[in-house]
């Protein structure tokens, strides 16, 4: 047997970023808490009460208890990340061209974190007018 | 009896649009698809153009969408589909000319996950052993013959043609799972890539289009989780 | 040379159940995106006090948006559903060989809960349209005029 | 027609077996090109299915002597010996490389390759039914194909995909180039180089029933005998006892190596009565004579009494999906019955030609039947004639041989080019094959010359008068038929007058190389008055060693070939009569 040093050549170490495995997995655990959050208010608000009982006084007694500020800012704050992700990944698969894509993804970034900040400052600073 | 077939036609030279053209031959219902190409292209009309070499399913020459589905024209039979046949080529790759599309950006994205064996300790004069157990852990994805219809029947593929394709995925599997083998780690970190496994969106087509029956899905779902475990 | 990418064929691919899935996933996906925006700015309302708040909230006092609402619950219900699948074929290692026993699972899971919640939703649509409109108004009323301002009365 | 020039040190065309494993041993030390006119995994080494032997003794005593005396045997003597020592004693080496290189062998308990019985490979010399034949369940060639593709890839050689070579360019009796047509473009390249290997292939297309691919029209073999290259050994072809019926897909070997028995229709086990002691797996010449015996007296089964039976069905469904999963998928593929539960219909097929470019133990061409060396010239694989299979190939010996002589030729490849200095070619030695391809492109088509039907109609008469059996008559005929059809040919012409894709073409173009091919046949079995291995004479029954120890030679002779002869290398092992 001859000797050979090349049995399987090596590339240098890659250093690949992680941020789709992160991604991706944000997605099924964002998914996850989400059946909780946004399925649970689903069926609160559409389906236990009736829509036409909403009013503005239904949501400030909701929102008197803190904890049901923070299960809709929570709320708020997953499905905009999740939906977010969500569409970069639509965008990504559509959009071949490589500018058109990144003032595309531009643009949804833009205005998650503007209803990201509106929904935030919403939940905050509401104050019961009655 | 007769059969009727549409073909989608295209010719970089004269027509650069494309159009179906339809057929008319005289098959068995034993008779493989290739058969009635065969026939066209022999007796009737020259100019049709196709890949094949093995007429028997091993070579992955004749990768088609026949009646709306990936398929090797030499491994289904005239009874097993039905009347018209209509003949595509495969989707996602250039068209060059009728069924024949260009197969280089699919070979360029199997090689890019480094698709032989990697290890670098001196194996000595004998075989590297390896448990049947072991080598079980290979046995469908080291069956692949590099056809593409399972890429190109990927609609993740069709859109975004940066997707390394299951194809890719299931040779990385292959190396991957191979007790023999020391590159995963690297394999696996060219595959967390934006175009790699993660892309896949478990649309499943793939694993019916395999003419070779690898349950491609699988391997791929087995590479995801390989890369959140080992990370 | 200039090769041509697709041919166009106009011919549908022949997906199996994965692949409208996936398709269908995703535009749901996509919809709920958009309501959700919707949603933040007529919530945002709030700061600006009942009126605004309820005035914008009586257009969607009536019986069509009421039909919209259910598409809505079966949006959110099915991308939830068919959400919770997609984590069970990647993140269950046996998960994509069964891939048909989920996709069954899914469906009926969806059904058992899609079809009480319409009948909730519906029902409880003309109970309070009946209980706040004067007597004599009949169903079919309710379902093609909007709702009376209960409100104001 | 665009020309386009590159200059290489060594060019390889084909990328089967024999071209990537010589690839392998020559790119590292040079400017290297292989050119294949298939993507290289789709060469029809992917086929092979049974396994590939090597005396590695892992199941039970081995030795390589043993392989070398059932490979003599098996050649029914005509193969060269000292050329057979190296085949078996390198086997071992050849399938530990490509273990090493990652090829997925199935294993045995204890983790060692796994190996199984085949037909001809005995263990003392005849005792036994020998456990000699390594394999990975039954698409050994697919994995030797795609290992040593991933060897090439890890290597970064350089491929020309779907580049079909198309000429050769010997000036002064040295190589100096081959000219290649590239089908997506249609544009004709020049290749410039000291060395070339060619590893083309078989040339199972000259029969209708057959297990070889569509592209196996014998290229590199036409190329060179219409440059008054011989071929040696050319009246032996070898047809497989177990090819499906009608199609002639192959059930390899493996499936009786298994266990698998032959019935005629009455269910009777026949091999017992040709090859009494190891039967069902006697070498393949026998086999076929056997069937086609049963057959022509009236034992055959079917409407036409035309087949026979291959039954698996004792094996038990583990055995048969563990071990032979991919032929039985092709049963339940192309005839719709169980194997697990039925027999299934075969009748023999055209498989493997034994005969090929004359070339030495490593690999170098040889011009003529003194031995006179080519320079610069190396054939390696079915293409080429070396001989180790004489005048029957015994199974599994030819995965061997592309490994064992490919490697060889592609070092025989390398000394040549380290000690021979770069030469030029003319840009205008493509003339002659842009002036051949633009009068076929001219000419106005018509149906009766067109290539389908003149090709269809030498296969069809290929397959009924040369097939297993041969006499003077149907070889007579075959001459005369052969006649007509080469003048139909000199008026082919062709519908698509393209440039991009013109598989038509290019399928013309090879029907020149499958009419060389039967021609060369054809008169070397003619001349060949006796019947040894694969060749059955059933005007002349006997073997006949005094006369006919020899290899034939045929040499282009206009449309019919001239033959002389040369000695068989002997060796240790004297002739004897060839009974199992
Ligand atoms: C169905 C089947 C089963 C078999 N099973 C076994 C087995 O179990 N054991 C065993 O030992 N043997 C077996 N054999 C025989 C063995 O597989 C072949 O003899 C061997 O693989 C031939 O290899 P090769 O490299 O010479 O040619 P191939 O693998 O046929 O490769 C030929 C190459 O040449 C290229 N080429 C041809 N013409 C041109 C041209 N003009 N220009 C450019 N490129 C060209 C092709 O593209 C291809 O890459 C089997 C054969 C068949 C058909
Ligand atoms: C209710 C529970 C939910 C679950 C279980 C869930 C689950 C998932 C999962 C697992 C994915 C990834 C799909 C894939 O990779 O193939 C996904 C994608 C997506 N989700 Fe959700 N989701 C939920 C709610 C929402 C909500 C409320 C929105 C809207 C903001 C949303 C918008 C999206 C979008 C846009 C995608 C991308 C679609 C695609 O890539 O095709 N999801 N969801
Ligand atoms: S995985 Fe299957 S479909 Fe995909 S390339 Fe390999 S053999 Fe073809
Ligand atoms: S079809 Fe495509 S999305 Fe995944 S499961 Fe197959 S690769
Ligand atoms: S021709 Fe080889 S796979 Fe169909």
């Amino acid at each position: 047997m001859s000797t050979r040093t090349d049995w399987g050549r090596r590339e240098p170490p890659l250093k690949g970023s992680n941020f789709e495995l992160y991604g991706w997995f944000f997605m099924r655990i964002s998914g996850l808490l989400l059946v909780l959050l946004a399925v649970g208010h689903m069926f609160i608000m559409h389906v236990f009460n009736d829509t036409l009982n909403l009013d503005y006084e239904f949501v400030a007694a909701r929102w008197d208890t803190p904890y049901w500020r923070i299960f809709d800012w929570l709320l708020l704050t997953l499905s905009l990340l999740h939906g977010t992700n969500g569409l970069r990944v639509v965008l990504h698969d559509n959009l071949n061209d490589l500018t058109i894509r990144k003032l595309a993804l531009s643009a949804l970034y833009g205005t998650s974190l503007i209803f990201f900040i509106l929904g935030t400052y919403v939940i905050i600073a509401f104050v019961s007018q009655s | 009896m007769d059969i009727d077939l549409k073909i989608l036609r295209y010719d970089p030279e004269s027509d650069r649009k494309g159009h179906w053209e339809y057929y008319t031959v005289e098959a068995d219902p034993e008779e493989r698809i290739l058969d009635l190409l065969h026939k066209i292209k022999w007796f009737e009309d020259g100019t049709l153009s196709f890949r094949r070499s093995c007429a028997h399913g091993v070579c992955g020459s004749d990768a088609m969408v026949i009646n709306g589905e990936n398929m090797l024209a030499c491994q289904v039979l005239v009874k097993e589909v039905s009347n018209p046949i209509t003949i595509e080529p495969i989707r996602g790759l250039p068209v060059v000319k009728d069924l024949i599309v260009d197969m280089d950006p699919f070979f360029d994205s199997y090689k890019k996950i480094m698709p032989y064996l990697i290890n670098e300790n001196e194996p000595g004069e004998r075989e590297r052993l390896q448990s049947p157990e072991d080598r079980d852990k290979i046995e469908d994805t080291t069956k692949c013959i590099l056809c593409a219809a399972c890429t190109t029947s990927c609609p993740v593929f069709w859109t975004a043609d940066s997707y390394i394709g299951p194809a890719a995925i299931v040779n990385a599997h292959r190396f991957i799972y191979d007790s023999r083998d020391e590159g995963s780690k690297q394999r696996l970190e060219i595959l967390k890539d934006v175009n790699g496994a993660f892309r896949c969106r478990t649309a499943f087509n793939c694993t019916s289009a395999c003419p070779r029956g690898i349950q491609v899905t699988k391997a791929i779902e087995d590479v995801k989780r390989e890369t959140l475990l080992n990370n | 040379m200039a090769y041509q990418k697709i041919v166009s064929s106009g011919a549908v691919y022949k997906g199996k159940t994965g692949m409208w899935l996936y398709i269908f996933h995703r535009i749901t996906g996509v919809a709920l995106f958009g309501y959700l925006i919707l949603h933040i700015i007529s919530t945002a309302l709030i700061l600006l006090g009942p009126e605004v708040y309820e005035g914008a909230e009586a257009i969607y006092k009536n019986f069509y948006f009421r039909i919209a609402e259910i598409g809505l619950m079966a949006a959110i219900l099915a991308h939830a559903i068919n959400g919770l699948r997609i984590i069970a074929v990647d993140l269950w290692k046996r998960g994509s060989e069964f891939q048909k026993q989920l996709n069954i699972i899914s469906l009926v899971l969806f059904i058992a809960i899609f079809i009480p919640s319409t009948y909730k939703m519906t029902t409880s649509y003309f109970d309070i349209c009946l209980e706040k409109s004067q007597a004599g108004t009949t169903l079919t009323d309710c379902m093609i005029r909007p709702l009376p301002d209960w409100k104001s009365k | 027609m665009k020309i386009i020039k590159h200059s290489f040190d060594g060019v390889i065309v084909g990328a089967g077996g024999a071209g990537l494993r010589a690839a392998i041993e020559a790119a590292p030390h040079m400017k290297l090109a292989v050119i294949t006119k298939l993507y290289p995994t789709r060469s029809h080494t992917g086929a092979a299915q049974g396994g590939m032997s090597a005396a590695l003794a892992n199941v039970e005593e081995d030795n390589w002597n043993w392989h070398a005396f059932d490979t003599v045997k098996g050649s029914d003597y005509l193969a060269d010996q000292p050329a057979v020592d190296i085949l078996c004693k390198e086997a071992i080496d050849a399938v530990i490389e490509l273990e090493h290189w990652g090829l997925p062998f199935s294993r045995l308990e204890n983790g060692k390759i796994a190996q199984r019985r085949f037909g001809g490979h005995t263990v003392k010399e005849g005792e036994a039914p020998a456990f000699r034949a390594c394999y990975a369940a039954d698409r050994t060639g697919h994995m030797i194909l795609q290992t040593l593709y991933q060897k090439c890839v890890s290597m970064g050689v350089e491929f020309f995909d779907e580049f079909q070579v198309l000429d050769i360019k010997i000036e002064d009796g040295v190589c100096k180039g081959v000219i290649a047509f590239e089908l997506s473009t249609g544009d004709i390249h020049i290749f410039e180089t000291r060395a070339v290997t060619f590893a083309t292939g078989g040339f199972g297309k000259i029969f209708k029933v057959s297990s070889n691919a569509h592209s196996l029209t014998g290229d590199g073999p036409g190329i060179l005998y219409q440059k008054g290259i011989p071929l040696e050994d050319m009246e032996f072809y070898q047809f497989h006892p177990t090819g499906i019926y009608r199609l002639g897909i192959l059930l390899s070997e493996a499936a009786r190596g298994e266990g698998g028995i032959l019935r005629n229709k009455d269910g009777e086990r026949f091999m017992e009565r040709y090859a009494p002691s190891i039967k069902d797996l006697a070498p393949r010449d026998m086999v076929s004579r056997a069937i086609a015996t049963e057959i022509s007296k009236g034992n055959g089964a079917g409407p036409q009494n035309d087949y026979v039976y291959l039954d698996l069905t004792h094996l038990g469904a583990e055995t048969i999906n563990k071990k032979l999963p991919d032929i039985t998928d092709f049963v339940r593929t192309y005839v719709k019955i169980e194997p697990i539960n039925e027999p299934i219909p075969v009748q023999p097929t055209a498989h493997y030609a034994m005969g090929g470019i004359p070339t030495d133990v490593n690999g170098r061409v040889l011009s003529d039947e003194k031995n006179t060396i080519l320079p610069g010239v190396y054939a390696a694989g079915e293409a080429a004639c070396v001989s180790v299979h004489g005048a029957n190939r015994l199974g599994t010996n030819s995965l061997l041989d592309i490994m064992v002589f490919g490697k060889r030729a592609g070092q025989s490849m390398l000394e040549y080019v380290s000690k021979t200095k770069a030469s030029s070619i003319s840009d205008s030695s493509s003339d002659d094959l842009v002036k051949k391809i633009n009068n076929l492109i001219e000419k106005e088509h018509t149906d009766e010359f067109s290539v389908g039907r003149i090709r269809n109609d030498l296969q069809e008469s290929m397959e009924k008068n040369t097939k297993i059996f041969r006499t003077e008559e149907t070889l007579s005929e075959q001459t005369k038929i052969l006649e007509d059809l080469r003048e139909r040919y000199e008026n082919v012409t062709i519908f698509d007058k393209g440039k991009v894709f013109n598989t038509e073409l290019m399928e013309t173009i090879e029907l020149d190389y499958l009419l060389d091919m039967s021609e060369s046949t054809v008169a070397s079995a003619l001349a060949r008055k006796e019947s040894r291995g694969a060749h059955s004479r059933q005007d002349f029954p006997e073997r006949d060693d005094a006369e006919w120890m020899k290899h034939s030679f045929a040499f282009k002779n206009g449309n019919s070939a001239t033959l002389r002869y040369k000695d068989v290398e002997l060796g240790k092992y004297e002739p004897m009569e060839r009974t199992y």
